[in-house]
């Protein structure tokens, strides 16, 4: 990065993917070429992409770092920046500070089983760590995801899900409610993780999802025997700078900006509440 | 609304070259006014070309939030016109309107900001003479006054778009 | 190289007019025609009334982190040739000048340990911040105005501690003598006046040694840290500390540490340019989602993070630093009332009760 | 008397509070010149409440901003509340407005002699330390830095105290204290200020707003002080979408602000002055609302906060007004 953290580089949308009806998929290069090439980053740091006139917003940079064709991030449209991001095309600008963030300690994951538990958007993050693990499959054992969505409309990434399954993955897909035509599995994630119930051997497990789904999740894994410190998840919070100056995504003494958004469910706990 | 910076207070005599730029804000319902003023266009009535025109819904759904952004960023002059009382479209939207206008015509002064930029009435769909006689007799009095000095600049410090890049 | 002078009372203007000469030069005044209206730091001009006598109501942070200030200017440019996608330019130019600061007091120029630490010491540096610190020098007054809601001495400062001072203000009987304590501030005394004679000299020292013994403020923050997070989810505590609050944000905009920082873009046509400016806590937007969830969402949420955030996390994150001067602008401009010595004195009261 | 006043308070309460499920008074901070508001559940903190002209909070706001995180269940039982004359006029608005309902709230009527401002006190003092402050018949008596300062009442109270037309409660379930006189009964004395502003050319005007205006450091104290204020979380100001201020310091974002904040408050401004008590820049901006109140009574023939069933003039219409 130059020497202004809170100058953007340039960068221009490649290909839009619409995910679902409220999701869009950018895939975006540096406009600096040379710096594209030179781009490292941990599956699990964050972008701060701007649409100059309107603001930024924080997302995860979803494909891996051995993938560097382009960058790819996942919008839902929700406020002021995602409701304009959705407005733009291949082709258009915006400003792009990244990499942010801690990431995943994929290496302290090395040699273990891995359990992804992913709720619509919520797959995004868990997406560059699986696919970062499926570039390195030797170095890990058994990948088992469940993810879920409302149905299947609202569904991520199913253009990918094959690729995911022959990179040796246990993918488990749920919706929420029957629907005309869907031939896996039907209920929420929290039931379908108890029904599926991977054993917390050597285990670790990363989720993400909407709050309440994370909350009977932590709650189902605890009763599967899943210690606090092998629960990896992220977490959200409004954020304004990106480099723990701004002082408002803090919970506790930590700021999700700088020393998350990955964390484990022991550190989460000790950060006390207003999550 | 664009340059809000503040233009030295005209001269009562406006030639018009320093006029040229007065820019009016007019406020329409959708009902009535609106259709007064596509009227008089239809009909070919001369009229005023430094207003720009926002279609409200009803009179009724005029902020006083509107006037008052107008002019305090530097629009010259604000129009709301609407349905004649007891004939609004909504019935009643106009009536509760009046009295938000002329409480704001009554106190925009008080701020030092002159009244006689702000200008409320009522021309119906088929008065299409009517709105180019108001429109016009309107713009006359914002030439007259002359650009508006607005409340102050933007920002003492920091804000000049201009000065920005190259 | 002057190194001590002399400034009579009534020469003092024109001092400061000469020195206005030099560098850029921010004074104490009054905000408005009133002697004991509201007062703050303004750039320096011929015939403005220096507030000495009292601490300002605003605080000199703005000095250094301005309300709003521009990051970015960006550009969308149409391509000549007809082509849909517009080239985007952005740039930060920005310039710091040398800036003197003349008539600070001890406890705004510590407040600067803790904004140093925060923009300037990493893991990422605040350049906006960071090049006007550098630039900035710190005449300072010897402090014989503290009142009741001063606590400068609780929180590791001192109504004569110079730490971060460029320049010592003793104020004397009939005027001030100014004394360089670093070597780039002593070419700004040049030619400004004579060294002072022995009496006033030995009056000086005198008043500083004198202020220098005084203890302003007896609240103890010692183990805060520690009580603040036993005290975090005991509601009943905070709504008995904090539930006349108001969740305005006069304790945050007076607050010489609060640097919690907003940014937003302002953009007309196909221009404009990204803003920083200051924010507080105590608003409910402040966290607020996208979502529309909001992780503080009453005002005793927002109030327990500004003590946590001033007496624990601060101390946490940065070695023990404490996010408070002890100025006592929160308490002194605070609507109903609110003493942030008591919040933070009663957290290791009863907390097991 | 002052004393005899707060006995008479301490008994009300008592006897009141197993009934309440919260009493709101005042009580002594940590300056001397002014009381913080207090919540009262417990009976031993009764003897805490007081009164007097350093009462200047308006406590009526915190019936629709609730100090407790949970909120209030519907058959929980009534709030105990001390009010003014000028606060229970804005408790009047909210029973109008059925922010509150008059069944709700237990009203501590308190005559009021007017309230001091603490600024006009350093006027005469000197910002130095005040120690203590009392109030001795119709005289301020202070102890700054060693000092004795003993002032006229008159000289030191709030500007809306000295042109007040209701010191006594509207409302009220009891009354605490006795009747106190009206130190206006005209339009003229009640809106001076506004008439010596509008008598000035319109340059005058516009020049002392930006003055005064230019001072304001956005920090919405104003804003939430008011106890018809009650948009709060959804104010314009500090709304992004859609976006009607910028974050900038300029002119006319605090014009803006302030004008909208005057205009949302036209025809149910009661004047209790909280707006301008608490600017920490001490700017006049209960003057722009007063403006606005005298434009309706002139207009309108309507003052508010005086009748639980009228409606706030804005909020309705007469068809047959066809001179305005």
């Amino acid at each position: 990065m130059n020497n202004n953290p809170y100058l953007p580089e340039l960068a221009t949308i490649q290909e839009i993917i619409t995910e679902t009806g409220n999701i869009r998929t950018l895939r975006i290069t540096l406009n600096d070429k040379d710096r594209m090439e030179r781009f490292t980053f941990r599956p699990g740091q964050v972008g701060q992409i701007s649409v100059f006139g309107t603001g930024e917003s924080t997302f995860v940079i979803n494909s891996p770092p051995t993938r560097k064709d382009y960058l790819q991030f996942s919008v839902m449209k929700a406020g002021e920046v995602t409701s304009r991001i959705h407005q733009l095309n291949a082709g258009d600008q915006v400003g792009l500070r990244a990499p942010l963030g801690n990431g995943f300690g994929f290496d302290e994951m090395k040699g273990h089983d891995i359990l992804f538990v992913g709720g619509g958007i919520g797959m995004a993050p868990l997406r560059t760590l699986l696919l970062y693990m499926i570039d390195n499959r030797a170095d890990y054992g058994d990948i088992t995801v469940i993810y879920g969505a409302r149905s299947p409309k609202d569904m991520c990434y199913t253009y990918e899900f094959e690729e995911w399954r022959a990179g040796g993955v246990n993918l488990i897909l749920t919706v929420d409610a029957e629907f005309p035509g869907w031939k896996e599995r039907v209920g929420f994630v929290p039931t379908v993780l108890s029904e599926v119930a991977p054993s917390p051997n050597n285990r670790i497990a990363v989720v993400c999802g909407p709050p309440i789904m994370i909350k009977f999740v932590l709650f189902g894994l605890t009763e599967l025997g899943f210690e606090d410190q092998q629960i990896i998840t992220t977490l959200e919070k409004r954020m304004k700078c990106g480099i723990g100056i701004c002082g408002r995504c803090n919970a506790g003494s930590k700021y999700v900006c700088l020393d998350g958004p990955v964390f484990s469910y022991d550190q989460i706990r000790a950060m006390g509440g207003e999550l | 609304m664009t340059d809000s910076s503040p233009r030295s207070s005209a001269p009562a005599d406006q030639t018009a070259a320093n006029t040229q730029g007065i820019k009016i804000v007019g406020f329409l319902c959708n009902w009535c006014s609106y259709g007064g003023a596509d009227t008089a266009g239809v009909c070919r009535f001369k009229q005023p070309t430094d207003l720009r025109i926002v279609r409200i819904p009803c009179t009724g759904r005029m902020d006083p939030l509107f006037v008052a952004k107008s002019l305090i960023y530097g629009m010259d002059g604000v129009l709301v016109s609407g349905c004649h009382p007891r004939d609004c479209h909504y019935a009643v939207g106009n009536f509760y309107a009046r009295r938000r206008m002329e409480a704001l015509k009554l106190f925009l002064p008080f701020m030092g900001i002159d009244t006689r930029r702000f200008r409320y009435t009522w021309v119906s769909a088929s008065e299409g003479q009517q709105w180019q006689k108001v429109v016009t007799e309107f713009s006359e009095e914002i030439h007259r006054l002359g650009p508006n000095p607005g409340v102050g600049p933007r920002s003492g410090e920091n804000s000049k778009i201009s000065n920005g890049l190259r | 190289m002057a190194v001590k002078i002399f400034i009579a009372t009534d020469r003092l203007d024109s001092v400061l007019e000469k020195l206005s000469t030099k560098i850029d030069l921010w004074i104490p005044a009054l905000l408005k025609d009133d002697k004991s209206g509201p007062t703050g730091f303004v750039p320096y001009e011929p015939g403005k009334a220096v507030a000495f006598d009292r601490q300002t109501t605003m605080s000199l942070k703005k000095v250094l982190l301005p309300q709003v200030e521009t990051l970015l200017r960006f550009e969308y440019r149409k391509e000549p040739e007809g082509a849909i996608n517009s080239t985007l330019a952005v740039e930060d130019r920005r310039e710091a000048r040398p800036t003197l600061v003349f008539g600070a007091r001890p406890c705004d120029v510590r407040a600067l340990t803790t904004l140093d630490r925060v923009f300037s010491n990493g893991p990422y540096v605040d350049p906006y911040y960071t090049e006007r610190r550098k630039n900035t020098l710190f005449a300072t007054l010897v402090c014989r105005q503290t009142d009741a809601k001063c606590f400068c001495s609780s929180v590791g400062g001192g109504p004569a501690d110079m730490e971060g001072s460029h320049l010592r203000i003793v104020r004397t009987d009939d005027g001030y003598i100014v004394e360089a304590l670093t070597k780039e501030a002593q070419s700004l005394l040049d030619n400004l006046g004579d060294a002072p004679d022995a009496s006033r000299e030995k009056q000086a020292a005198e008043i500083v040694e004198e202020v220098s013994r005084r203890r302003v403020g007896d609240l103890d923050t010692e183990g805060s840290a520690e009580a603040f997070r036993k005290r975090f989810e005991q509601t009943d505590y905070w709504v008995q500390m904090v539930s006349q609050c108001l969740s305005c944000g006069v304790c945050t905009y007076v607050c010489p540490t609060c640097y919690c920082f907003s940014i937003t873009d302002e953009a007309e046509n196909l221009k404009g340019e990204r803003l920083r400016s200051w924010d507080s806590c105590m608003f409910y937007h402040y966290t607020l989602e996208a979502s529309g969830h909001n992780p503080r969402p009453t005002k005793l949420e927002r109030y327990r993070n500004r003590v946590g955030h001033k007496f624990s996390y601060i101390p946490e994150r940065y070695e023990g630093l404490l996010g408070c001067c002890g100025c006592g602008r929160c308490i002194r401009s605070c609507p109903v009332s609110i003493d942030i010595r008591q919040v933070v004195g009663h957290l290791k009261e009863n907390t097991n009760e | 008397m002052l004393e005899t006043d707060r006995i008479q308070l301490h008994k009300l309460v008592e006897e009141a509070l197993p009934e309440l499920d919260m009493m709101i008074g005042w009580t002594e901070s940590c300056d001397p010149l002014q009381t913080t508001p207090v919540f009262i559940r417990d009976a031993k903190l009764i003897s805490k409440l007081t009164l007097g002209p350093f009462c200047s909070q308006n406590l009526a706001g915190y019936l629709v901003k609730p100090p407790a995180l949970e909120s209030v269940p519907k058959d929980a039982k009534p709030i105990g509340i001390c009010v003014k004359g000028c606060d229970s006029r804005s408790l009047v608005a909210l029973i109008q407005e059925k922010f509150i309902s008059r069944d709700r709230v237990r009203i501590f009527g308190i005559p009021c002699r007017g309230t001091i401002d603490w600024r006009k006190v350093a006027q005469r003092v000197g910002l130095s330390d005040v120690k203590s402050a009392t109030v001795e018949d119709d005289f301020l008596v202070i102890d700054a830095s060693g000092t004795t300062h003993r002032i006229g009442l008159e000289d030191v109270l709030a500007r809306k105290c000295l042109g007040c037309r209701y010191p006594n409660p509207i409302i009220q379930d009891v009354l605490v204290g006795q009747v106190a006189t009206p130190r206006s009964s005209s339009l003229e004395t009640t809106y001076r200020d506004v008439d010596a502003l509008d008598n000035k050319p319109i340059e005058e005007r516009l020049a002392f707003w930006q003055s005064e205006l230019d001072r304001c450091i956005r920090c919405y104290a104003c804003r939430n002080a008011c106890p018809l204020c009650v948009c709060q979380d959804k104010c314009i100001a500090e709304t992004r979408e859609p976006r009607w201020l910028t974050q900038r310091v300029g002119l006319p974002e605090k014009f803006l602000f302030h004008f909208i904040h005057a205009m949302h408050l036209a025809g149910r401004c009661t004047g209790c002055g909280e707006c301008e008590r608490v600017c920490p820049m001490d700017i006049p901006v209960t003057l722009i609302k007063e403006k606005l109140n005298k434009i309706m009574e002139e207009m309108l023939g309507y003052s508010a906060g005086l009748d639980p069933d009228g409606v706030p003039p804005l909020l309705t219409f007469n068809p047959g007004e066809t001179e305005i």
